[in-house]
């Protein structure tokens, strides 16, 4: 099963889609799942080596996706690719998905043991189902 | 031997932490403009983390400054800290490979401009610190034959200058860009903490 | 200038999405924004009659977007439009756009007093930097 | 007069609320195969607070129900909240406006029929509560000349049979149809807590 990892210059943003997307899926059946958020005091921002500390704690050899909040969490992320074991980074995913809906896709695609790609692309599709509904 | 002492090194980390906090509050008015309002407490943030670390603990003014970048990555919060944490990462890679004179350091100014343009996918144009530091090592490169200090004190103007001329630009990368059009006009945070670096410079490695 | 209404599953989403978009604009200048989340007990859920007195809580002449997080929350937004007054209703737009990556770019864009058509567009286009940035 | 008295009504409402409250745990176990695990949760806090209107203080069949749905729509917080309280308020309007006999209350159910479609822009097939419901609309329809309690003992079975088919679908709707191929062979809650609705009807409005 893939890790997933998720980035946002908010911690308390992090969490609340965390929460809301672990309501779709049963614990014993959740992905591994990694937040790195917010600065170390508490206000906003991205740290790239905690994004990095987060990568390898969910790291499978499945691949791990990384989930951002805005562009700018991109640059952190893509450093701590750099900070990575080479072979790690190799299997990482930053995704261009919408946080929270792009979380909760992610989360179930991810449970049932679909690939890094899988995810991923479920992940980037996932205002579908809003733009579908508000039509 | 690098380009630059340890102690050099640190001098330079030391004013620039001085100078960030004597401007955070104007940084952060910058960015008030275009961005978030957080410019001046981030640096200012980083900076301080920054001074705190022992100069005399490190055998080589790159080791100094990877810690510098490295402290910057994980204090500054926003998207200077990446930015800012690739610079002084790649110059003091640079550096302590490069040779030990004025070279040293334009090769260690251009690999930094190097990294902040990848991590930045970012070019000069585009409104950002960029805008300060690619004419900055231009100038350097120029004077370079003039030695270390009179290159340095070209690179400071040439970057006040390309700060200055970026504020006509429309922002295209960074929250700025949200703004569009409406960026025009407001001088580049990033910019004008880029310039504030390299006059550190200018001040404190002009001997190497 | 629009108003804006925020509904989510989740308040503490809504509300850690509103701090996090409300960084990028000056108090003086930002629209009205409401928030209409989570269930009555503080659970997981959306509420139509929250929405329709979140709607009428920001509403302007100018139009009131609408952002919402999950397919089902486009349902509750519908139901509320049906409550309001018809003349108000017909200048409440439901938005398709990313609940996080949306709201920021709404919020910065309605604050320069853009129609609801340009706020609503640049909303649904808000994935376009992370996408660029992650390349 | 409608087709239903305000007495009924409350029987009914109290019936179902009772049935949801026995059920809750079913319910939430079935969402847990294929959505989030709170339907039954979602209905039970939903008709407790129904239950606890004052029925004796609604002059019509129609304003209490309305008032139902209305507390429905406040009180599930999920997707069924928007739902049932469509299906009830377009129930209650349709039943006031429509005459006395069986074909009033048919009125009302395919009034509460085309609102869920109308709300969930789903239709028979997506394995939704519709499933259920579709049917039993039809099975009363047919039924309807011999009477209404034979229509919602009809209405009900129908029901049953329609969540039980609508078992081997994919969703298409709401959360299961995150699921995909996966959500085959599940039991849909929204079909199965509508298809205790149309039980209790055919308990309670029999005398219609
Ligand atoms: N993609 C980028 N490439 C280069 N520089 C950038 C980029 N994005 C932002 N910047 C610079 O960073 C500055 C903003 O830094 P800061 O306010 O600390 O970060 P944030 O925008 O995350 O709040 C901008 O003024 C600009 O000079
Ligand atoms: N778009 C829809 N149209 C019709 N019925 C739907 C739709 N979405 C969901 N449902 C029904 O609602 C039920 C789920 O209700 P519930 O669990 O209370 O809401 P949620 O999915 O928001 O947690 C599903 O089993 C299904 O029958
Ligand atoms: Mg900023
Ligand atoms: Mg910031
Ligand atoms: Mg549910
Ligand atoms: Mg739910």
């Amino acid at each position: 099963m893939i890790g997933i990892v998720v980035v946002s210059h908010s911690r308390a943003l992090a969490e609340a889609a965390v929460a809301l997307a672990e309501q779709m899926v049963p614990q014993e059946s959740r992905p591994q799942l990694a937040v790195a958020a917010g600065a170390a005091d508490g206000s906003f921002g991205t740290d790239a080596s905690a994004v990095a500390a987060a990568i390898e704690q969910v790291d499978s050899p499945d691949g791990v996706l990384v989930l951002l909040d805005l562009g700018s969490a991109v640059m952190s992320a893509e450093m701590a690719t750099e900070f990575l074991d080479p072979a790690m980074a190799e299997h990482v995913r930053l995704s261009g998905a919408p946080l929270v809906e792009g979380l909760v896709v992610a989360l179930v695609t991810a449970s049932t043991g679909a690939t890094l790609d899988k995810v991923e692309s479920e992940a980037r599709n996932a205002l579908q189902a809003k733009g579908k509904a508000v039509g | 031997m690098a380009a630059i002492s340890t102690e050099q090194a640190g001098a330079w980390l030391a004013d620039y932490a001085q100078v960030i906090g004597e401007n955070a509050a104007m940084l952060t008015d910058l960015d008030r403009q275009t961005g978030d309002a957080d410019h001046g407490s981030n640096m200012d943030r980083g900076m301080k983390a920054v001074a705190a670390l022992d100069v005399s603990s490190f055998d080589s003014p790159g080791a100094l400054l990877k810690k510098a970048g490295m402290t910057l990555v994980s204090n500054v919060g926003g998207a200077s800290g990446p930015l800012y944490g690739t610079f002084f990462l790649r110059f003091a890679g640079a550096l302590d490979d490069g040779p030990d004179d004025a070279s040293g350091l334009l090769g260690a100014l251009r690999a930094g401009l190097e990294g902040i343009e990848q991590r930045g996918k970012a070019e000069r144009g585009d409104k950002t610190m960029i805008d300060a530091l690619a004419p900055a090592v231009e100038a350097f490169e120029t004077q370079s034959g003039a030695g270390t200090s009179a290159a340095l004190t070209a690179a400071a103007k040439a970057a006040a200058r390309g700060r200055d001329e970026a504020t006509d630009l429309i922002a295209r990368k960074g929250r700025a860009s949200y703004l569009g059009e409406r960026s025009k006009g407001k001088q580049d945070p990033g910019a004008t903490s880029m310039t504030l670096l390299l006059e550190s410079a200018a001040r404190t490695l002009g001997s190497a």
